[in-house]
């Protein structure tokens, strides 16, 4: 995660929370940005070549586990996470495939959106992650009509990961504990400082204490974390 | 260059900058982006007798030209504070100064806290935060003359260290309660903290912040805070940090004129770690630029007589 | 098309939305540009006993996500107000709604207006501005209790008309204030006035504006309006006018929910004069896309209980 | 004059009073921006097809005589209301004196910048207004070293016109004063409404009492309005 703001003329903005979607070599990051309210409407309108101000990396990432097939679950702009991760984790398999003759660790990319209008580049996505994801709209636009959540399955081994908007991850929590499956959650909470010293940005934790999503988080094993019932 | 050092409180503070209470955490997160000794130092978060768990979500949101806040003085409490923060500021500071910035429920809360800390190495002084509701008196500490007369005598019996009581805006006339504090014994004023205040998230016709209401800070309050800081100035003769909106050396010239020796800037931070430090430098650069070797000839330097009707 | 009409005050308001005083003049200005019967009317510059001349330039300059003013009060006062402005609004208005809003130095001067008033046409009522210094008493009227609650006992006893009284965020609890101007007879609130500011000018090291001091208003003081009116609104039963850095339809929905049943428009018709007729299109746009056919039943339907700690 | 003001996301912006430098047959108008501070930075970053708030015509311009010479001196981006001034009037003469064979009326442009940095382009300037200015800069730069004033003489019927920053008002009116010239002067005072309704913008009047720039100026002959002594 990083935060991204700016500091112009007659413009107050507190820097607003992106996950990393893309990584090159030469250590550029990419960040996928879609317009929700009034910052990210004016952080869109930035121009290439223009300057922002960008902190980070912040908080913890998803973390995979070597070998272990991931099961991606993307609400809308959720997408932004599995694209890198997608990314990595097809061309860490890779490496090991090529290195020690293994097959590839198995990435299913689960990725919802209200309908057509909204959906990432597939070829794109194609391009950067190799990976085909398994489309959902609420109106049936494309892919199949329905929740993202649809597409979870009883008993699978795959670590689940999901990110989206939170009554998606409440779903998700829900039916992976329906299902039995182990997951991690990329929570969104407004965030001021990013960097542990405001405590602006507090989950519930299963304990009941608050805890700081933009350092403990925003990835959680949804374990760690207190849920509506 | 400019000289920016000035002797207060009885220590040398090489620079006029501070980074706001709540704003920065204890110090190390803000050590590890900003060589925090650059900067005259900072202002705790809130330290309460018994640790505060603090409010439920959202804690804070945008508003414009600032934010809201209801963090609910969520700390760690003073005894832990003693255990684990205290020893990180005594240890990585060598030049920047710390507060520590401390709040109760009632004024043996208060009292409690600086007893438990006035032993202890690792800072300079206290800033009262009495923005925070007296249980006992059911108003606030800062809008309610008597309590807050009492607070401070109680504490001043309490330390020798340097006290400064963080005034809230929200009253008729901060020149009031500035006078009062500096009639009950305190050694300094912080002016301001943040203005009462309320978002809707209309779509779900709830407030947004967990705790309903909050405080709000930032670029927006600015010309609020110089105004405090003029008024204060005006009322009494503490030396006062001037707080409220400071994004750069312009802003904090305007708060070291209105009579601020001091300045803290608090949600600039958030926009950019650096904000301090370049607040710091525009300061410097303000004083080289129109060649003034000191700057303690700068404060409360407002040239407000004879203000002439004609265009200018 | 939702139905934004509300009988409040003895008539009937087609639309919710107002220009605030001391922003639109006295009507004509504003009659060129926009179509004033289309919103719900406007609050006149305000008017003393006698005509004052105004404070010296700067009047006005930016300030983060706002503006200060510092006009001084300057206006044509009651005898020129009633012979050469009260006929433009009552020939010209027929569905926008007229308030006077009045000030004087001394509750005498306030009750001299009033009567001079209450037997012209052209008019509804009147908002009574208790941000001005009393200058008996030394303190502003709408910080004082004591000073208020006498002011509207005593304007009572002039009129019949609405009497509505606009408080200052400038005090330590405007619910006191609201409460006090409920039981001295006032009909209604209006919810806020401006904060007290200052800018000043680094280089010239003098206050931008002439008086040194003025009124900070515009988006920055947007989430302290919305705080002030749920104060106000939880201490009392009067129906308010919420103010403060409205811009469109979902600044103002903000007030409703908090408990306006009125808004005014101020400073951003400043960046457009059309911003009045935005907001209440922007209102009437909000009940249809949430399909409710009534403007009144959201006034004050904010949802504040049970808030959960869970991020949403 | 004409209020250019901004309305995004994010953004808060009094509009700003702009002097019309140009205006084309079809009812376009043109504007001289210069960048000073926070707003007319912000405004300079417009891009060519985006929509900004221009409210106006507003107040009153300058006030040219049929026939008679004009002398205009301008202070920096005070030069913007006389390429529309100059433009007008030779084009004016060059109507007349088609008609009536009458010498074109004439116009000098005094225009003074603090260097050569600042300065119009003079090319451009003469292309708009087929006039060639007598050119002064602070360092001597460009044309003659000093003030713009300095151009300013004795006992010339022309009718003296003056824009520019408040200290060079006060400079042009004592010396016209002095010299016994006719003298207008656009005046610079911070605004808000625009229209006449706030009072936020008056300059001092002659008889004491205050008066509204935008409305009744920014174009005051100079015997309207109190000056320093
Ligand atoms: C960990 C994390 C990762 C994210 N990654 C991406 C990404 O990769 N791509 C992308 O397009 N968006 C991402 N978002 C969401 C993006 O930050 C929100 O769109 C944005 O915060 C909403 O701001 P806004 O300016 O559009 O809305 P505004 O309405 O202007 O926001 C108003 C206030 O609410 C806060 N706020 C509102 N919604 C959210 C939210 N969902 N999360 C945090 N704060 C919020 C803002 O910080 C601000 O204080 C992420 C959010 C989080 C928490
Ligand atoms: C009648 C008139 C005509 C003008 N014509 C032109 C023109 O053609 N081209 C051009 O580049 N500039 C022109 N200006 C000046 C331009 O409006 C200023 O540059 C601008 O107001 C300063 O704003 P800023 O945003 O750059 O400065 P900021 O520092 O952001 O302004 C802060 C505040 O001060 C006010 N302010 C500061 N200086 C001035 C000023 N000189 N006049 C009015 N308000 C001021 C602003 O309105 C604002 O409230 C004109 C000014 C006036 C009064
Ligand atoms: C997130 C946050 C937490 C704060 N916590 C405290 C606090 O614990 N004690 C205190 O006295 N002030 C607190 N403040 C107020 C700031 O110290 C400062 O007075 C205020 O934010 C105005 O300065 P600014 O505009 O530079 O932020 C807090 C402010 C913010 C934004
Ligand atoms: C230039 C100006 C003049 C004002 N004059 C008056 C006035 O005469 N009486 C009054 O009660 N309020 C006056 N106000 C305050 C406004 O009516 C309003 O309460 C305040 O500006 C907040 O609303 P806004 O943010 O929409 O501008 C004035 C405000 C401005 C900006
Ligand atoms: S955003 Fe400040 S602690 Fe997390
Ligand atoms: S700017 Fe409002 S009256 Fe002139």
């Amino acid at each position: 995660m990083f935060g991204l703001g700016l500091e112009e003329p007659g413009v107050f903005l507190l820097p607003r929370p992106f996950s990393v979607a893309w990584r090159s070599e030469d250590g550029r990051v990419g960040l996928l940005l879609r317009v929700f309210g009034e910052g990210t409407r004016l952080l869109a309108q930035l121009e290439p070549g223009e300057e922002a101000l960008l902190l980070g990396p912040l908080g913890r990432p998803f973390q995979v586990e070597p070998g272990r097939p991931i099961e991606c679950v993307a609400g809308g702009v959720g997408l932004a996470p599995f694209i890198f991760l997608a990314a990595e984790a097809t061309a860490a398999t890779a490496d090991q495939a090529a290195s020690a003759g293994a097959a590839p660790a198995s990435v299913r990319l689960l990725y919802g959106e209200r309908n057509e209008r909204f959906l990432f580049d597939r070829d794109l996505l194609h391009e950067l992650t190799g990976v085909t994801p398994e489309l959902f709209t609420e109106d049936g636009s494309v892919g199949r009509r329905g929740f993202v959540t649809e597409g979870i399955e009883d008993g699978d081994e795959a670590l689940l990961l999901a990110c989206g908007p939170t009554p998606m991850l409440h779903a998700v929590v829900r039916l992976a504990g329906e299902r039995g499956r182990d997951l991690q959650v990329s929570v969104e909470e407004h965030m001021a400082c990013g960097i542990g010293t405001c405590q602006g940005c507090v989950v519930p934790g299963a304990d009941g204490a608050w805890i700081k999503s933009c350092v403990e988080g925003p990835v959680f094993d949804a374990t760690e974390l207190a849920w509506p019932t | 260059m400019a000289d920016l050092t000035q002797p207060l409180f009885g220590v040398e503070f090489h620079s006029p900058v501070l980074l706001a209470s709540g704003t920065c955490g204890y110090g190390p997160e803000y050590a590890e982006l900003i060589p925090l000794d650059r900067i005259g130092g900072l202002v705790t978060k809130a330290v309460s007798v018994e640790p505060r768990v603090g409010n439920p979500p959202h804690r804070v949101a945008e508003t414009p030209g600032g934010m809201i806040n209801a963090i609910g003085l969520e700390n760690v409490g003073l005894e832990r504070f003693i255990a684990e923060k205290l020893p990180w500021l005594s240890e990585n500071l060598t030049r920047a100064h710390v507060f520590v910035n401390v709040v109760g429920y009632m004024s043996d809360d208060f009292a409690a806290v600086v007893a438990g800390l006035d032993g202890e190495e690792g800072f300079l002084g206290y800033e009262i935060n009495v923005s925070c509701p007296n249980v006992k008196g059911g108003t606030m500490f800062g809008t309610d003359e008597v309590a807050l007369a009492d607070l401070v005598k109680q504490l001043r019996a309490e330390t020798q260290r340097p006290l400064v009581v963080k005034l809230t805006p929200n009253v008729a006339d901060v020149g009031v309660f500035a006078r009062i504090c500096e009639e009950s014994g305190a050694d300094g004023l912080s002016a301001i903290n943040t203005f009462p205040g309320m978002l809707i998230d209309v779509e779900r016709r709830r407030p947004v912040i967990g705790n309903r209401t909050g405080g709000v800070s930032g670029p927006a309050i600015l010309p609020m805070g110089v105004y405090s800081t003029w008024r204060a100035r005006a009322a009494c003769d503490l030396p006062i940090m001037g707080i409220g909106g400071i994004r750069n050396g312009t802003d904090a010239m305007q708060y070291i004129l209105a009579g601020a020796c001091l300045v803290q800037v608090g949600t600039a931070s958030f926009v950019d770690p650096d904000a301090a430090v370049r607040v710091h430098e525009g300061i410097a650069s303000y004083l080289d630029d129109h060649g003034l070797p000191t700057l303690t000839e700068l404060v409360g330097a407002l040239e407000d007589e004879g203000i002439s009707g004609l265009p200018s």
